[in-house]
């Protein structure tokens, strides 16, 4: 005879970074349905543009996250720079393509590392991590921040990075990814990661484009999109083939992840081949007056920003779409009819940000 | 190549037709938003092949209502209980409905009753 | 490679912030910084910690969450606030949702700034935090001294008073 | 088994530790410490209060000093960029952690230039 009990999951637990709280109903072993519950980190940060002007405020949007702050720094320029008429000199937008692409790679590592302690494999974990320091030197030499690279600034980069130090990069970046390989191949080939994660949180195709999942755990389903295709910044001039997965289940997602951080390698190539010279900001004159929905792909998936000025110092609104709230649908989906074991994984795999989710 | 996007005026009462109308286009669901302006402007995204479409509504400050899209996009539940609880519009029909739970926030609807927005100053 | 005299174990709890220094705390027990060479373990269990670690502000709901982590460790602890948002609320400070930092709920001992905190400064903070459990448990020992003769006292009378 | 080629490598190889409170860091050029302020350039032009996201930075015209709060300081470098007479620079080494709130306050000697006296307008 069956039994339904309700266990909640979170916000502390032992396996899970972020505070997440879920209600997850089950029958004997079986979750029959999970519900999530929000508001531990909430900040409320996007009713800040009625304190902060648009130009300080990207500081503010750096903050929305720690793990992709470049890219949600850059996301509320380009937004506000669409709005202002403002084309960026193109040294600037390789610089930010070069630091975008870091911060997926080193999201990816984290990520890496988090679900491989998730399943038991501390050494992977360690792994994982380890080669992460090597990216953030990188970062932190290039920047001057670890984690909030405080780069990104309305009309162009804060910084200049010279080119033989971009030569430089560019070779250190050749080891890093050698000493990669060892640590992917164990994803790609190992048996226990396998036994793991094969067959476990089954997302279908129709489901995930349905609910409205993006980045890593829509592709993982099959579906080509990625709004790097968008052509923003360098992208316009760099082709990005989508990777795509099909097999919809918690290994693909983790796959998607794995061939998109020797992608980001072969991006950050390009850019440092094709770094074109010459100025990295222009001035900004005036204040927003007008909206715009920007695009942009994060490490996590797509990610919407919208702003809207009224020809004030300060903004009428300014909303991000982060990639995990529009993943918590999809999550619910892989949730249902899983094994209480499995839950950290599953949960894991759509690389929950709740800081992000929550802002 | 970007996508191209259009803003579509809509009136609220015919929103859950429209709204029909892009599932049965093949669309999905992107994203909703909500903004105070004088009124509360609301825009429902969807995206499909040919680029995305921005439904525009405009509802009352006071007391706003909303029919819920969440039997024909259930993905949306997340959006909806955010605006209920950010903005105080009272959306019916929630499938998965936290009744003002999903952020649990020391004041109620922040962006909406203190906001300051229509009292800014202009540029002088 | 002996920092400190005894092995600190700490629980960590991430309030409201961007998890920039979260990551960074967890960047601690990881190969580069690996904090574990001090005996420092990361306990899930507040029961089993002596160093509380907050990252991140404070908030209306997880406000009786800290105060309840705080409870529940034994003494004598210590509470060490890592980054900006939790020392004052930082760049967070003016937003409807802030209670403030750490401070606005129970006492902090050492504060970390940096946002994030660099993981060299996190150590730096908990090489300090412990300076402050060494003398907290001093005076904590003296005091239950003075308890325990106090408890003692009745246990002994009825043995020296002849029946 | 793949992972044996790896724990193998590591046994052999340099440790990956820094060894950090024995051996002090060496930081890059650039990275955001904490600010410092160059005393004989200063104006006490107040920008980078105005600019500073946090409130960190208070200037005193009056009683001559500049001050800043240690534990509100979010190292942006905001302030940096925004002083007309560069006299804010970015140190790497980051501010070590204290028992309390630390504020630095720093005399500034700037003498405001006299403004000239107007000439006197004979009367007419």
């Amino acid at each position: 005879m069956s039994n339904r009990t309700i266990i909640p999951f979170g916000p502390q637990h032992p396996v899970l970074p972020e505070p997440i709280h879920l209600d997850l109903v089950v029958e004997d072993e079986r979750v029959i349905e999970a519900i999530p519950s929000f508001g531990f980190i909430h900040r409320g940060l996007e009713r800040l543009v009625e304190k902060k002007d648009f130009q300080e405020f990207t500081f503010v949007a750096e903050r929305v996250c720690g793990i992709c702050s470049f890219i949600h720094g850059m996301g509320y320029c380009q937004a506000v720079e669409r709005v202002m008429g403002i084309t960026l000199p193109p040294r600037a937008d390789y610089l930010r393509t070069f630091w975008a692409e870091l911060s997926r790679i080193h999201s990816h590592l984290l990520w890496m590392g988090l679900v491989a302690d998730a399943f038991g494999f501390e050494n992977l974990f360690m792994n994982s991590w380890r080669i992460r320091e090597n990216i953030l030197d990188i970062v932190e030499e290039t920047t001057g921040g670890r984690v909030i690279f405080g780069a990104a600034k309305i009309g162009g980069t804060r910084r200049d990075v010279t080119n033989d130090k971009l030569k430089e990069i560019g070779r250190t970046l050749k080891t890093i990814e050698a000493e990669l390989h060892a640590i992917t191949d164990v994803f790609e080939q190992d048996y226990s990661v396998q036994q793991r994660l094969r067959g476990i949180g089954i997302l279908s195709r129709e489901d995930a484009f349905d609910l409205g999942a993006v980045g890593p755990t829509l592709r993982g389903s099959g579906e080509p999109m990625d709004a790097r295709c968008e052509g923003y910044a360098a992208y316009r001039d760099i082709e990005v083939e989508p990777i795509v997965e099909s097999d919809c289940d918690s290994y693909a997602r983790c796959m998607v992840r794995i061939r998109e951080i020797y992608q980001s390698f072969d991006i950050i190539r390009q850019v440092l081949c094709r770094m074109p010279d010459g100025e990295t900001e222009i001035k900004v004159k005036g204040y927003p007056n007008g909206e715009h929905f920007a695009r942009l792909e994060q490490p996590r998936g797509e990610v919407l920003y919208y702003v809207k000025g009224n020809g004030t110092k300060h903004l009428d609104r300014f909303r991000v779409r982060t990639p995990t709230f529009a993943n918590i649908p999809p999550l619910l989906k892989m949730l249902q009819g899983c094994d209480l074991p499995d839950v950290p994984v599953i949960v894991l795999t759509i690389d929950p940000c709740i800081s992000c989710a929550e802002r | 190549m970007e996508t191209p996007q259009e803003i579509v005026t809509i009136a609220s009462s015919d929103l859950l037709a429209k709204v029909q109308e892009q599932k049965d286009a093949g669309h999905r669901l992107v994203q909703i938003c909500a903004t105070t302006l004088e009124q509360l402007e609301l825009s429902y995204s969807f995206m499909g092949k040919e680029g995305i479409t921005h439904l525009r509504l405009l509802l009352p400050r006071d007391q706003p209502s909303l029919p819920s899209i969440t039997d024909i996009y259930f993905g949306a539940f997340a959006y909806e209980n955010e605006m209920h609880d950010l903005f105080g519009i009272d959306i019916r029909d929630i499938r998965v409905d936290y009744k003002g739970k999903f952020y649990k926030i020391s004041e109620p609807a922040p962006f909406n009753a203190g906001c300051l927005i229509p009292t800014r100053k202009q540029p002088s | 490679m002996s920092m400190f005299k005894r092995s600190p174990w700490m629980v960590h709890y991430d309030g409201a912030s961007c998890n920039g220094c979260d990551i960074e705390v967890l960047a601690c027990l990881t190969p580069r910084y690996d904090v574990e060479r001090f005996g420092v373990i990361n306990t899930g269990n507040p029961k089993h910690a002596d160093v509380l670690l907050i990252t991140g502000y404070i908030n209306e709901q997880s406000q009786p969450v800290v105060r309840q982590i705080y409870q529940q460790m034994p003494d004598p602890k210590v509470v060490i606030a890592i980054g900006i948002c939790a020392t004052s609320g930082g760049i967070f400070s003016e937003c409807y949702n802030t209670k403030g930092g750490v401070d606005s709920t129970i006492p902090v001992d050492v504060y970390v700034p940096g946002c994030a905190a660099r993981p060299e400064s996190i150590i730096d903070g908990v090489v300090k935090g412990l300076a402050v459990l060494e003398t907290k448990r001093a005076a904590w020992r003296i005091e239950r001294k003075k308890r325990n003769r106090v408890f003692r006292l009745p246990f002994f009378k009825p043995k020296a008073s002849p029946p | 088994m793949k992972m044996t080629y790896v724990a193998l490598k590591s046994l052999f190889s340099s440790p990956a530790t820094a060894n950090y409170p024995a051996e002090p860091k060496t930081y890059y050029p650039g990275t955001r410490g904490h600010i410092v302020l160059e005393v004989s350039t200063c104006t006490l032009c107040k920008i980078c209060e105005i600019r500073c996201p946090t409130g960190a930075i208070q200037v005193d015209r009056e009683g001559k000093a500049w001050s800043i709060e240690r534990m509100k300081c979010i190292q942006c470098g905001f302030c940096v960029d925004s002083c007309p007479r560069k006299c804010l620079s970015n140190d790497p080494q980051y501010t070590s952690p204290a028992s309390e709130k630390i504020t630095d306050r720093l005399d500034v000697p700037y003498e405001p230039p006299k403004r000239k006296p107007k000439p006197e307008t004979p009367p007419a």
